[in-house]
């Protein structure tokens, strides 16, 4: 008998069917794998089993028996436990405290002893791969996402519960960190527990899983053993009928641009995080900059946009200095930069379509007024570059799918075309056909003369679109890779060379 | 011999306490003439009640002779004036009585202040009609001695009748909108019993609504509304608080200090520690004679009157 | 109750029906006379509003604390600038909108460059105000409203409202244009909503949020000079009224205190539901206790209405 | 997404820092140390036993609702209505003494009903806040508006004299010490015993988010009604102070002591978000208030000035206090 059985779950936030029918088996002693695109429903359905969120129909089964989960604490006392893809912790409380926050040893007061004891032990599962200033009493404020995650991870490990969730637990971890995470997981598994995990990462799955659930559009649509599936099964079942055009995020790189007019010049340049990093980018050109996650590309990004100002060296645009102390002064020079952080740095939430498309626009045109027709006109060939899918201008930027999020975020810099556009991890948290369209689109801007810097936490993506890769590693750049030396065995080994 | 007097005001919301303060202080200097020095030391600051009783304990640590105070509580300073009485320092309240037998009260009596307005609206309105009254804070000490003053006064008239009593906290613009509001729910009002302040407010709402042949209202003592009094030919009547009573009660202190000894000993009032001072009460008969005291000061001066040296002096055995 | 447009829909449903209840308890209160003039009264704190609501539209736990000070300064300044001359009336305007720039400046630098929570920058500000008011109080001639500004207040100025509902609707029609057609306005909102998105739109985050703060202290100087054409005479403290209930019309009209979205048309409409719902208190005979139980309670109720906080359990 | 993987720097003030991060009180604390000195500059005797008893004593009930405060804002919430619950309290158990005739047993049921009373106002907040999800600032201020109805219904009008047994032994002395210093030094007790409980924990986990805190299986509604519960609790402890230094109950006597506890929670260094600070940094706050208005008598300011010294002053503080200890902090 499945020791966890969701059947026929479903819910709907206002207009949106966030999940119409997820159905979820899993074993004792499985690492079911949960995997469709953004947006399909998984955090969803996860929520629902771990009690925050209700659902509005459906059934929870648990060794067989009906069973209604009224909330977190609630799920907790049935043996479940749960890693939150948007993590759950408290920024001022400890690593400690944060790991047992429900579950502080003691009695009316907090025995900090037994506090430190316990989470000592969930930390050592971690031994030397925490990073640097990890301790039981480090504030979780001052630790880096990648740490912040391995707390969250920490977590939902100390609840014991039979059955765990881990929705998206790797996106900032690091490969050890990954490595031995799923050694951890293995050994649960073989303790008998009950794993779900969510990535989007292909390679993981397959490394993992013992059995796949697949989500498309808030349905669960199959369930197979991974031994009897490959990639291109699973991906064909994600995205339904239209699974053409998924293999052109590989496709080569357009011929080297090197001998075009440099528009971006860095020399020396030095920050929080990184140093003495220099570069010339020509027009036409995709700059990528790889290694490790958190080695220093996107603080370089974000110190040329002006986001965080650099502390020393030199930047010339067009062979102008570029003094890149605001975002307000670098966009005005003619820089774009988009992040992958969309919830933080790009999406005003709650507002319409038309204000989330036009800051960039108005800012460049020095508009004072909001003609809203004018601005519609203006907007409208930028969106449909990037097949962005909306009802109107009017409705709010919260209504649509986070991919077309993005795609709106984009847009907003492209109204006016930049001359460099600064790429922090755009793709991030979007799924493989808005990936699809949004790295044809980059080709295409490069083709047509912009000068372009692409992080991605993804290896393959920088393989298949970067002219040139800079391989950074603790906070510098060690290696450059052009040409033929463009292969996922050099960049790999760049990225864990010593710095 | 010298003297050094604290004064202690909880509550700096209006001209009228400044006044007060001002006049008590060229009270203290006049006693240089008579071979006195006299000299005050001031605390005057929104504070609540610990606020005040900080006050008191800072007038204790400074030494002082004497504290005169305008209490914002009749009962909380019980304590702290006993330790005042024990470190040997004279505590008078005035403006508001106190209920500590270690402090006495110079100052007018609020109920009587309150009674006399509706004495003159009763004989005003010839004892019948609808009267609504606007008073301060509801629960102010000041506030419910006047509000039981009018009461008993319009109990003794059978045909006036109280048909709304609002609060409107000593505020002269609540004062306006809320008898802008019983206007328009009463149109059969005859008088209005206001206090202070809300009266100016009171009688721009009634002049506001065409009203002010029809109705006679409670007046204040501000130049701006003596002003406006007269030139409108109001038809009102003003019991005065002066804002005097700080310095009377400084005058007295000073002889209480020099170890004379009163005539009548103060034991009026409720808490049998009061020295009664006269109310002033104006209407048409001598508004002429207050415009003319008021002339030539700044609006929101008050019609002031205060006890001198040698009236307090007569008191004195 | 999905229409979107909820909480200004709410209010005026409110006002009726409070209107209606004040006419059933004290026959008179719903009169066309004294609908405008608790107009006026609610002008004078929807005036105050306005820069409130700017302030809490601009989020990052935005407040204006100090607006009964201006009020009370600017009612103040006023008086002694026009002291009842006509032809005072243009220096009192702007010597009040500079003084009330001038705070709203330094609020919204203590809010910006020193990082101080606005509740807390404010709040002091609020006590330096008041300590100003006795320092100015104490040496300065009296003031007395201009005829022509208190005519402007209670006087029918065309089509039978007197001037300052006129002024009402203007800043009214001007907030609306403001938030809905100019990029300012756009940039309000997205400040409020996710100011490091802002930021990394390149919109001058600092300086929109200090102007903000600068027009709140404009509009609570506006509202002290009309108050002053409302009482007539300057006192002190006459601003002190309008701290918390300035921020009660902005809630009741739909805009939630952590700011990003909502707008003004609601609170005007907050406005005139929070004085008519006084003016009922008033009218009724109860006892001051009495009143302030039910006042309180019935503020409890409306909230219902407004803006409650997302569940925990989605 | 800061993908910055450098050590922060260590630099001289390190020490400062982690100290400031324990401690946030340090930045308020060294202010009361500069105030007590500038006191005892200009009025000796200020800084003298008795002084320093009677500032105790004063200030014990601000101190008290600083700390009811605290606890609220711990959970990034705040209350409004703290100084109308005192004042309810005090009306309640002046009224309750006086029926019951006044004897000890008058006085500890008095005190009880008190408890209970602050206990029920705390708990109506916390309903209304947490339960009902109304927005905090605007909620409480109308709560307050109803309490302090409800005490004027209780007591329309200040007098009725506290039993002189409570008041005496308030403001009395036993074994030459006086009762006030047994009162602070019990309250520095049960705050730090409160420090070590679960329930300060998981007050600042709900203040540092509350979603995340839900989602972890906190109960974080019931967690914010306690908080509001205690700081009613507290209200009605600084009630017992004012009602021991007053002797008499006032409907109005707390109206005005809210916005000084929101004050000194903020110079004590707690954080108005929620999520980070403590109670002896409100307690130190509060006493900061108090001897800024002697500092401002002691040194002579002339009447019609000191309100706006004052201002000024608080607002100075404030703003040292901020810049300080973040300065530290980063
Ligand atoms: N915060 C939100 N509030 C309300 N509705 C939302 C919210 N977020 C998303 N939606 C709704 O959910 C739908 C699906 O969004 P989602 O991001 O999950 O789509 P998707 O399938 O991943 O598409 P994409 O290709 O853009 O990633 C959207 O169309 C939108 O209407
Ligand atoms: N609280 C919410 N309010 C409104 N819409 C929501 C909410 N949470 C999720 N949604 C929408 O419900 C849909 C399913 O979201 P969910 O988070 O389950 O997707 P997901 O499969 O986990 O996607 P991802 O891979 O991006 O994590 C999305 O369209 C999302 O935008
Ligand atoms: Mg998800
Ligand atoms: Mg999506």
């Amino acid at each position: 008998m499945a020791r966890l059985v969701a059947k026929a779950v479903s819910k709907t936030y206002g207009a949106t069917k966030a999940l119409r029918r997820g159905d979820l088996e899993v074993e004792a002693g499985e690492v079911h794998v949960l995997i469709g695109s953004n947006g399909s429903g998984k955090s969803t359905l996860c929520k629902i089993v771990a009690g925050s969120v209700r659902p509005d129909s459906g059934e929870l089964l648990l060794d067989g028996k009906p069973v209604t989960i009224n909330d977190p604490q609630e799920a907790k006392t049935y043996g479940i436990g749960i890693f939150y893809q948007e993590l759950s912790l408290a920024a001022h409380r400890t690593v400690a405290e944060n790991i047992l926050l429900s579950n502080l040893p003691g009695g009316v007061f907090v025995d900090r002893k037994q506090l430190v004891a316990t989470a000592s032990r969930y930390i050592a599962l971690f031994d030397g791969v925490t990073g640097e200033g990890f301790s039981a009493g480090a504030t979780v404020e001052a630790l880096r996402p990648d740490q912040r995650q391995l707390v969250e991870i920490m977590k939902a490990l100390s609840t014991e519960a039979p059955i765990l969730i881990f929705d998206e637990p790797t996106s900032a971890l690091d490969r050890a960190q990954v490595d031995r995470f799923f050694d951890i997981l293995r050994r649960l598994k073989a303790e008998g527990r009950s794993i779900v995990f969510i990535s989007h990462r292909m390679d993981e799955i397959f490394a993992l899983g013992d059995r796949v659930t697949v989500i498309r559009d808030g349905e669960t649509v199959a369930t197979k053993r991974i031994d009897e599936t490959d990639a291109a099964e699973v991906i064909r079942l994600m995205v339904g009928g239209e699974s053409a055009g998924m293999e052109t995020a590989a496709r080569a790189p357009a011929a080297n641009k090197a001998a075009a007019q440099t528009v971006l010049s860095v020399g020396n340049l030095s920050g929080v995080g990184f140093h003495n990093v220099s570069f010339d980018l020509a027009a036409g050109e995709i700059l990528g900059l790889g290694g490790l996650h958190g080695q220093g590309q996107s603080a370089v990004l974000r110190a040329l946009f002006g986001a965080s100002p650099p502390s020393s060296g030199s930047v010339s645009l067009k062979g102008e200095p570029l003094d890149a102390n605001s975002p307000r002064a670098t966009i005005k020079r003619g820089v774009a930069y988009v992040s992958g952080d969309r919830r933080r740095d790009g999406v005003i939430a709650g507002r319409p379509i038309l204000e989330n498309v036009t800051p960039i626009h108005a800012l460049k045109q020095r508009l004072a007024l909001a003609a809203p027709s004018s601005l519609r006109d203006r907007a409208k060939p930028a969106l449909e570059a990037l097949r962005t899918k909306f009802a109107g201008f009017g409705h709010p930027i919260s209504s649509l799918s986070g991919g077309n999020q993005q795609k709106i975020v984009i847009a907003r810099w492209l109204i006016d075309r930049p001359d460099v556009l600064l790429l922090d991890d755009p793709t991030k948290g979007i799924d493989l056909s808005a990936k699809t369209d949004l790295f044809q689109l980059i080709r295409k801007l490069a083709a047509e003369g912009m000068a372009i810097v692409l992080y991605s936490s993804e290896d393959a993506e920088l393989l298949g679109n970067a002219d040139r890769i800079l391989v950074f590693n603790g906070g510098g750049v060690t290696r450059e890779l052009t040409g033929a030396d463009r292969t996922a065995f050099n960049l790999y080994q760049a990225a864990y060379e010593a710095a | 011999e010298d003297f050094k007097i604290g004064l202690s005001n909880g509550w700096v919301g209006s001209e009228w306490r400044t006044q007060m303060i001002e006049e008590a202080q060229a009270a203290a200097a006049a006693w240089k003439e008579k071979g006195h020095n006299v000299e005050v030391v001031v605390q005057s600051a929104n504070v609540d009640v610990p606020g005040q009783i900080a006050h008191v304990r800072n007038f204790i640590s400074e030494g002082v002779d004497a504290i005169i105070i305008n209490p914002n509580s009749p009962t909380a300073f019980d304590p702290v004036f006993a330790q005042a009485k024990e470190a040997g320092i004279l505590v008078i309240a005035t403006d508001a009585e106190v209920s500590s037998p270690d402090a006495m009260y110079v100052g007018i009596d609020q109920k009587a202040w309150g009674a006399a307005g509706a004495e003159w609206l009763a004989k005003t309105l010839n004892g019948k009609g609808n009267v609504v009254a606007i008073n301060g804070v509801a629960g102010h000490p000041a506030n419910e001695m006047r509000v039981a003053g009018y009461k008993e006064v319009f109990a003794k008239h059978p045909d006036i009748k109280i048909v709304n009593e609002v609060n409107a906290n000593w505020d002269q613009a609540q004062g306006q909108q809320a008898m802008q509001n019983l206007l328009a729910t009463y149109p059969d009002i005859a008088g209005v019993w206001v206090q202070d302040g809300m009266a100016a407010g009171a009688w721009k709402s009634i002049m506001d609504a065409n009203k002010s042949d029809q109705i006679a209202a409670t007046g204040e003592i501000r130049k701006d509304f003596i002003d406006l009094w007269t030139k409108d030919k109001l038809n009102s009547g003003a019991s005065v608080n002066p804002p005097g009573v700080m310095a009377s009660a400084l005058n007295v202190a000073v002889l209480l200090l020099q170890d004379k000894e009163l005539k009548e000993p103060a034991t009026a009032g409720q808490y049998g520690n009061a020295m009664y001072l006269d109310i002033p009460f104006i209407d048409s008969s001598n508004l002429a004679e207050a415009a003319k005291q008021v002339e030539g000061k700044p609006g929101y001066y008050s019609y002031t009157d205060q006890l001198s040296i040698e009236e307090a002096e007569a008191l004195f055995k | 109750m999905a229409a979107l447009k909820a909480p200004l829909m709410v209010a005026l449903l409110l006002i009726v029906l409070l209107l209606a209840l004040g006419e059933y308890l004290s026959p008179g209160f719903a009169s066309a006379q004294q609908i405008l003039r608790l107009l006026i009264v609610a002008a004078l704190m929807g005036i105050v509003a306005a820069g409130q609501n700017l302030v809490i539209l601009g989020g990052r736990e935005g407040i204006d604390l100090s607006v009964g000070g201006v009020v009370s300064l600017a009612a103040i300044i006023a008086g002694n600038l026009m002291s009842g001359q006509d032809s005072g009336i243009l220096l009192a305007v702007l010597g009040c909108l500079a003084a009330g720039a001038l705070i709203g400046l330094i609020n919204g630098i203590g809010v910006t460059l020193l990082r101080i929570p606005p509740l807390v920058m404010t709040l002091g500000m609020l006590g330096v105000l008041q300590g100003l008011l006795v320092v100015i109080r104490n040496g300065i001639p009296s003031g007395r409203a201009a005829p022509g500004l208190s005519g402007f207040v209670t006087q029918p100025l065309f089509l039978g409202l007197p001037g300052i509902i006129w002024l009402w609707i203007a800043i009214g029609l001007l907030m609306a244009f403001l938030l809905r057609r100019t990029i300012l306005g756009y940039r309000i909102y997205a400040i409020g909503s996710n100011e490091q998105a802002a930021f990394m739109a390149g919109m001058p985050v600092k300086t929109t949020r200090i102007l903000l703060f600068v027009l709140s202290g404009m509009f609570a100087a506006i509202a002290g000079i009309c108050l002053l054409g409302y009482t007539g005479s300057s006192f002190a403290n006459v601003g002190e009224q309008y701290m918390l209930p300035s921020i009660i019309a902005v809630v009741f009209g739909g805009t939630p205190l952590s700011g990003g979205k909502g707008g003004y048309t609601g609170t005007m409409a907050g406005a005139i539901l929070l004085t008519v719902l006084q003016g009922i208190l008033t009218t009724v005979n109860i006892d001051e206790s009495g009143r302030q139980m039910v006042f309180g309670a019935t503020l409890l109720l409306l909230m219902l209405f407004y803006g409650r906080g997302q569940a925990l359990r989605t | 997404m800061s993908d910055i993987a450098i050590a922060p720097p260590k630099t001289a003030g390190h020490g400062l820092k982690r100290a400031i991060e324990r401690f946030p009180f340090l930045p308020a604390l060294l202010i009361l140390v500069v105030l007590l000195v500038l006191n005892g500059l200009y009025q000796p005797r200020s800084v003298s036993l008795v002084g320093i008893t009677g500032l105790v004593k004063t200030y014990l009930a601000l101190m008290l609702l600083a700390v009811a405060q605290t606890y609220v804002v711990y959970a990034g919430d705040i209350d409004l209505s703290a100084g109308a619950i005192v004042s309810l309290v005090n009306v309640s158990i002046i009224t309750a003494m006086d029926a019951l005739g006044g004897g000890t047993s008058a006085v500890l049921l008095g005190l009880g009903l008190g408890l209970l009373v602050g206990l029920a106002c705390g708990i109506v907040n916390g309903i209304v806040v947490a339960a009902l999800r109304l927005q905090a600032i605007v909620a409480t201020f109308a709560t307050s508006i109803f309490f302090t109805g409800l005490a004027l219904y209780v007591l329309p009008v200040a007098g009725t004299p506290a039993p002189t047994a409570f008041w005496r032994t308030y403001g009395g002395r036993i074994l030459d010490i006086p009762f006030v210093m047994y009162a602070a030094v019990l309250l520095a007790v049960l705050l730090l015993v409160l420090a070590r409980t679960q329930l300060t924990t998981r007050l600042l986990a709900v203040g540092d988010d509350q979603q995340a805190a839900y989602q972890s299986g906190l109960p974080v509604t019931r967690i914010r009604i306690t908080g509001y519960a205690l700081a009613g609790l507290f209200a009605a402890l600084a009630a017992f102070c004012i009602t021991g230094d007053t002797a008499s109950g006032d409907p109005l006597v707390g109206g005005k002591m809210t916005l000084n506890s929101v004050a000194a929670v903020v110079l004590g260094g707690t954080a108005l978000a929620g999520g980070f600070g403590t109670v002896t940094g409100s307690v130190i706050g509060a006493l900061i208030i108090g001897l800024i208005g002697s500092l401002v008598f002691f040194v002579g300011t002339p009447s019609e000035w000191q309100n706006l010294v004052q201002g000024v002053a608080i607002l100075v503080a404030l703003m040292v206090g901020i810049l300080v200890s973040r300065g530290a902090r980063r």
